[in-house]
């Protein structure tokens, strides 16, 4: 093992780089929610109320922007997607009495910010609210979900299959486009 | 009798520790007692080859030489060949019995363990991300309830039951009872416990099932007959209706909260079917899956902020207010 | 650049009629390599690449151990919170993964890279470029592990990785991808390098060298290679459909299309036991090399051994099923697996009887190698036992995937691994380094290591009997298990000392250590005729062998072949039986393609985590560097 | 330390062809590593055939034509692979060539009449276990046949260069031989995907 002197300051070189790289953490788990966690404010308008209006007004904020790159946070929302019965009127995202969420008509929205005011307030025409019924990190799971479901996260992050039969390809899999490719599925969207 | 014998053997000065109701020496159940006797019995005669090996080891370096080295004094004449032919093939001989004996004694003692596969299950145990349901069946609908984390089950009268996954393998084993079965997904296991004694005995997931693994026991608590019929009995019943004005006001908060969604109290509209059925939740003796005691203080805790505890828990933070989360805590430690 | 001293050379200079000096320099220059960064990076000297596995082996030794003690500190006393949960489970499955995949394989096999070419007596080791594209595979897969483990996306889920936890809908984000394509890594550098292994036992042995006369360190690292072969591409396959599951939808283990969760855990214990082995087996192997030496006489029953490794080895692919006990197999499977745990013990029985009998007929001299010999009898022979026991079903369901079971393991693989390893890095060391290690700092070493190992893992037997489990993060007060976590957890420390120790005697002996001859212990093996450290040609002639021990059989004069070319790399080719000299092969020359190979294929594997189409193009620009490779750089190559 | 001249090996040749050259037991090697392979994944496709109660899955068993086109293909090819491999025996450099070329032909058409066959499976790879299965084991054996003609036509065009020679024919038999190894892994993969589910 002829180690010479040069090597030593290389190895603790490196050394230095690995741990720097400790910095950037990529997929954290937020697995120690606040207990006090009340609702974020999100201030953005629905429909413009002005005649011919023209599509939702909406801010982005930082916390919609992790939970869309965060995969625990989208497994989590796909797991809540089955359990709170979204997909009894959604199903799998084709739509069903509720409308489609894997095309591109979104009357209030298709953001995250405005999926998590949808889940919030609740919609006409039979869409419940569910605040209070579940709690805000909750909401913003599924919402972040229901973005995931147009491919329109990282594939990295988004959910791979699940262990149950299904007819779609799993989220990862979609790609941006996929929306287009869905097309107008039942045109119950139009209402 | 040779059962004593243990606890005077090398394990007993460390077997210290307060409790050992989590121990496969402590054997209650019928299949354990068979394990263990067979466990003692292996490590005795092993135990006794690994001496003999050791005490050869130590001829060998007590009859050593000084250096200095040099090539000249290696021997290759390999002189007393035949003597070494004789005690290598006689130890191997007796390598080869001493296997052989050992898988005897392992068959016999495996026999009672693949018999009774066949029967039905009294009680069907759906595993969790880190919490046990338990399914007891009755003859009739009315009879069967489901319970979670504790499994009363009657002394003396082997109890069969059906291991399901509901989404990851995980392993039922309370070593003071039985050996461990896993619970695999697409695969019915199943596991026969016959407890000889009454008593309560811990178990715990053996088998890596994600974040909260370490925080997933259970408890079974052998009853006598009698006390287990009684206990049935009170389980089956729907959950009383709170008298009290602040325990009411607990039921209301807990129907109109985030509670309901996920948990189940019979008798009430809260109907949720992903969190453990909380009908008789007042009987248990811990909650969480064998995380606190239950204590007024613990299970309002434990509402409070389950990952305070037992981080990256699926059951999220509940927004509460203290007179609310009073009101549940009275409420969820009344239902008896 | 050419010694000053050589004359023009003729097209094809012999050896015959050119005395030692101009011999040895001309050779020198023929088999060596460019000076400089380059020239280490295009190096195929068997001894480099050696080298180099055996550094980054142990740098990942100590990193996993900087890991096992987090883990330990965390264990030592109940509900601790050194470390949460999401960072323990990091925590494990990378200390496992990294002690199976990085360090336990790769050192064995980088001491059969280093040594077998020396001890069959031949110059480098066969399809050298190979040797480098496997070292560039293994350093890349170790750096991803431990990058990725660095970024938070190390994996979490064991490092058997089973299904569904490590499947699609519960293996969050790309961790278990991270393990499974680690995997991919490490076995195609540990293939490849079998591969070699056995070419080079097959076809380069020395003249005259029969099977029976192949040192049993040579025959231990063959059984090896051949495990290796036969073991790896299970968990190629088990590996592969994890991430076409998890990638690309396919339901090879998902129960509710067909698939089924054992069917991961069948293919990766067909792999798993078989590993084992394969780490177990080369410490077999250092055991009867280091014993031969220091009792001055050859191990008695030479073919005795050879058959029980051969047996070992062969036993070792029936008998996978034992760590499925607890799946509820059918009662006739598991009675089979019995059966077969427990036959494997005769042939491991066979060689310490062997081994005993050595040490008692000749005149054992007590160096640091035997002092961890007579560690590996203490601790490996314990963990057999142990290793019985689990063998018996009724028994493995108490303590399967219990900390009785990871007693077990460390037993039969730090006594029966590490500690002959330990002890072959300190025989071995001078012939390497030209230097000897500290006999007193050799010392200390082993006591401390035997002491604080036994501290640390002997009371988990019985706390894996008081139930608990492996793999949780942290315990409860109320079940008993805390003393017997703390004493354990000091043992630990004391452990990490000693090979803290241990580097500290390699890092300094290797500068300032008293200088050692061809031969500083008077072993009999070939490795020992050559110079310490090994010119680049290893020997001035090649030798003919007439012994199993050649230089205790021909300590007058050595017979030697000649006749072999000087300024070209040439290769005796023997046959497989008797090894009589059939043709001089070319050896290859330095060469950069073979890291441009490692770089394109680590490229490939890491971007096909992430898209399946990366696959594609990614094997395009493998065979792009692979026609660089092969394509001929010169007439001479072609050998007319 | 002393020594004394035994043998001499200076007339022994350079290269030679089959087991006495290292290169055949290297390519020997890999044909066992990739035989397990291939082993193992007919062990996960009996495996999951018999964890199922009705095999194939909930689809129509594959339509036979292309994979029986394939397998007379390849089979027919072992013709030509043996004349190249006498061939390189006898360092017939113009005969070496043409049938290299014929032999990367014939190779190509392997590789379209495989995709043909991707094309005409039903199942796709994520429609369940079954569909899973045999598009693994077509696209194992595709990669060995890509591999193997990819390896047949650089070879090719290096017997059309300067460097066709000597050596060289060592190089054809031992990519005579990894073809043999390639034809034969076919077989039992021919048999599971399109006859085992009808018989």
């Amino acid at each position: 093992m002829q180690c010479s002197r040069r090597p030593v300051p290389t190895s603790v070189v490196i050394a230095a780089s690995l741990l720097a790289l400790a910095a950037c953490k990529r997929e954290v788990r937020n697995i120690r929610p606040d207990p006090a966690g009340a609702e974020t404010p999100l201030s953005n308008a629905m429909v413009s109320l002005s005649p011919g209006g023209g599509p939702p007004v909406t801010t982005h904020t930082k916390k919609g922007e992790d939970y869309l790159k965060n995969a625990y946070e989208l497994a989590q929302g796909n797991t809540l997607f089955k359990q709170m019965n979204c997909n009894g009127c959604h199903s799998n995202g084709g739509g069903g009495m509720g409308p489609a969420l894997i095309d591109d008509e979104w009357i209030y929205g298709s953001t995250i910010e405005n999926i998590v005011a949808t889940i919030r307030e609740g919609r006409p025409n039979g869409m419940p609210s569910f605040r209070g019924k579940i709690t805000d990190d909750q909401i913003w799971q599924i919402a972040a979900y229901v973005v995931s479901m147009r491919g329109k996260v990282p594939s990295a992050a988004a959910p791979s299959r699940d262990d149950r039969m299904s007819n779609l390809p799993s989220e990862s899999r979609r790609d941006k486009n996929f929306e287009k490719a869905a097309g107008p599925t039942t045109g119950l969207g139009k209402q | 009798m040779i059962r004593r014998l243990p606890y005077v053997f090398a394990f007993a000065g460390v077997l210290s520790g307060c409790r050992h109701w989590q121990s496969a020496a402590n054997d209650a159940g019928a299949e354990a007692e068979r394990i263990w006797s067979l466990t003692l019995t292996f490590t005795i005669v092993l135990g006794l080859i690994w001496l003999a090996v050791m005490v050869a080891v130590a001829i060998i370096i007590r009859h050593r030489r000084r250096p200095p080295f040099s090539l000249h004094d290696a021997r290759l004449d390999g002189a007393g060949h035949r003597r070494n032919s004789w005690i290598v093939g006689s130890l191997l001989a007796a390598t080869v019995a001493t296997v052989a004996i050992l898988t005897v004694l392992s068959f016999m003692a495996q026999r009672p363990l693949f018999a009774g596969r066949a029967q039905t299950a009294g009680i069907r145990l759906i595993g969790h991300q880190w919490w046990w349901e338990v399914r007891y069946d009755g003859a009739t609908p009315s009879e069967m309830f489901t319970t979670a984390n504790e499994i009363h089950i009657p002394v003396g009268t082997p109890i069969r039951l059906s291991l399901e996954s509901a989404d990851v393998i995980h392993s039922f084993w309370v070593p003071s009872l039985a050996g461990k079965q896993d619970l695999i997904p697409g695969h019915n296991n199943s596991i026969e416990l016959l407890a000889q004694r009454p008593g309560v005995y811990r178990g715990q997931c053996a088998e890596f099932c994600g974040l909260q693994h370490a925080h997933m026991g259970l408890l079974i608590v052998a009853d006598a007959p009698d006390a287990f019929e009684k206990w049935q009995g009170a389980q089956r019943a729907a959950a009383s209706q709170p008298q009290e004005n602040d325990r009411a006001k607990g039921a209301q908060v807990f129907v109109s909260k985030p509670c309901a969604l996920c948990h189940t109290i019979r008798g009430t509209p809260a109907g949720g079917k992903f969190g453990p059925d909380l009908t008789h939740v007042g009987t248990r003796a811990y909650i969480g899956a064998d995380v606190l005691p239950l204590t007024p203080g613990s299970l309002a805790a434990w509402i409070a902020d389950p990952h305070g505890v037992k981080p990256g828990v699926k059951m999220p933070p509940v927004h509460l207010g203290a007179d609310e989360l009073n009101a549940v805590t009275a409420y969820l430690i009344g239902l008896k | 650049m050419p010694p000053a001293t050589v004359m023009p050379r003729p097209a094809d200079q012999r050896d015959t009629g050119l005395e030692d000096a101009e011999l040895r320099e001309r050779l020198a220059y023929t088999w060596g390599r460019r000076p400089g960064i380059i020239g280490w990076l295009m190096t195929v000297d068997h001894k480099e690449i050696g080298r180099r596995y055996i550094v980054t082996a142990f740098a990942f030794l100590a990193l996993g151990g900087l890991v096992a003690a987090i883990m330990r500190l965390q264990l030592a006393r109940p509900e601790q919170h050194v470390v949460g949960p999401d960072l323990y489970n990091q925590i494990f499955t990378v200390h496992g993964s990294n002690m199976m995949f990085l360090f336990a394989v790769p050192v064995m096999q980088a001491f059969s890279i280093y040594l077998v070419p020396l001890m069959v007596g031949t110059r480098n080791i066969a399809f050298a470029r190979v040797g480098a594209f496997s070292y560039w595979i293994y350093l890349a897969g170790g750096v991803f592990l431990w990058v990725s483990f660095i970024l938070d996306i190390g994996p979490d889920v064991g490092w058997f990785a089973y299904v569904p936890l490590s499947g699609p809908q519960y293996g969050i984000g790309k961790r278990p991808d991270v393990w499974a394509q680690m995997i991919t890594f490490t076995e195609v550098a540990a293939m490849a390098t079998a591969v070699q292994t056995i070419v080079t036992v097959f076809k380069h042995r020395a003249p005259g060298m029969k099977l029976t006369e192949i040192p049993l360190f040579v025959w231990a690292m063959l059984v090896t290679a051949f495990m290796v072969i036969f073991a790896m591409p299970a968990v190629m396959v088990a590996s592969t459909s994890l991430i076409l599951d998890r990638l690309v939808g396919t339901h090879f283990f998902n129960p509710s299309e067909g698939g089924s969760a054992l069917l991961f855990q069948h293919l990766f214990w067909f792999f798993g036991h078989p590993e084992v082995y394969i780490i177990f087996i080369p410490g077999t192997g250092m055991v009867s090399a280091i014993i031969e030496t220091f009792s001055r006489r050859p191990v008695f029953g030479h073919v005795a051994v050879i058959i029980s490794l051969v047996a070992t080895g062969m036993l070792g692919f029936g008998l996978w099923v034992h760590h499925m006990f607890a799946t509820g197999l059918p009662e006739l499977g598991a009675s089979f697996f019995t059966i077969m745990s427990m036959t494997i013990a005769i042939p491991s029985g066979l060689q310490i009887f062997c081994w005993l009998v050595t040490l008692f007929t000749g005149t054992p001299v007590i160096r640091t190698p035997l002092l961890f010999v007579f560690g590996f009898f203490f601790i490996f022979v314990l963990g057999g036992m142990t290793g019985v026991m689990v063998a018996s079903i009724p028994i493995d369901l108490q303590v399967h995937d219990t900390y009785f079971v990871v007693a077990h393991f460390h037993y039969v693989l730090i006594g029966g691994a590490v500690f002959p390893l330990i002890g072959a890095t300190y025989y071995w060391f001078p012939k390497i380094t030209g230097r000897m290690m500290s006999e007193r700092l050799g010392t200390w070493n082993f006591w401390l290591a035997f002491i604080g190992f036994n501290v640390a893992f002997f009371p988990m037997h019985i706390l894996g009997i008081l139930g608990m489990p492996r793999r949780v993060y942290t315990y409860q007060t109320d079940v008993g298990w805390d003393r017997l976590n703390l004493l354990s957890s000091i043992g630990a420390f004391i452990l990490a000392a000693s090979f803290a120790l241990f580097f500290l005697n390699m890092l300094r002996s290797a500068r300032v250590g008293p200088l050692a001859g061809p031969n500083p212990w008077g072993a009999g093996t070939l490795e020992w005729l050559a110079d310490s450290p090994p010119g680049p040609h290893n020997f001035d002639h090649i030798p003919v062998v007439t012994h199993a021990t050649p230089l205790w059989a021909e300590r007058e004069s050595l017979p030697i072949a000649t006749g072999i070319s000087v300024n070209r790399r040439e290769i005796l080719i023997t046959t497989l039986a008797e090894a009589r000299p059939e043709i001089r092969e070319a050896s290859p020359d330095s060469s950069i393609w073979p890291l441009l190979a490692a770089i394109a294929t680590t490229i490939a594997f890491i971007a096909s985590i992430f898209s399946p189409w990366a696959a594609v193009w990614g094997s395009a620009l493998i065979g792009l560097t692979l026609i660089g490779w092969f394509w001929p750089k010169s007439m001479r190559e072609d050998e007319e | 330390m002393k020594t004394r001249v035994v043998t001499d090996v200076s007339s022994l040749p350079r290269y030679g062809f089959g087991p006495s050259a290292s290169t055949w037991w290297g390519t020997l090697g890999f044909c066992a590593i990739e035989g397990t392979g291939f082993a193992l994944a007919i062990g996960m496709y009996l495996f999951l055939a018999f964890n199922n109660p009705h095999w194939p899955l909930g689809f129509a068993p594959p339509v036979h034509w292309p994979g029986t086109i394939l397998t007379i293909l390849l089979l027919v090819s072992l013709i030509p692979n043996v004349m190249v491999d006498r061939a390189a025996h006898a360092h017939d450099l113009p005969k070496v060539r043409w049938l290299l070329v014929l032999l990367s032909a014939v190779g190509l058409i392997a590789i379209a009449i495989r995709f043909v066959e991707f094309y005409m499976l039903i199942p796709r790879w994520d429609s369940n276990a079954y569909g899973s299965i045999v598009w693994f084991l077509l696209g194992l054996h595709a990669t060995h046949i890509i591999t193997d003609v990819g390896d047949t036509i650089v070879l090719t065009a290096l017997m059309f260069t300067t460097h066709g020679r000597a050596k060289r024919f060592a190089d054809i038999s031992d990519n005579a031989f990894y073809w043999y190894f390639v034809v034969g892994a076919w077989l039992p993969i021919y048999y599971l995907v399109y006859w085992f589910p009808i018989l």
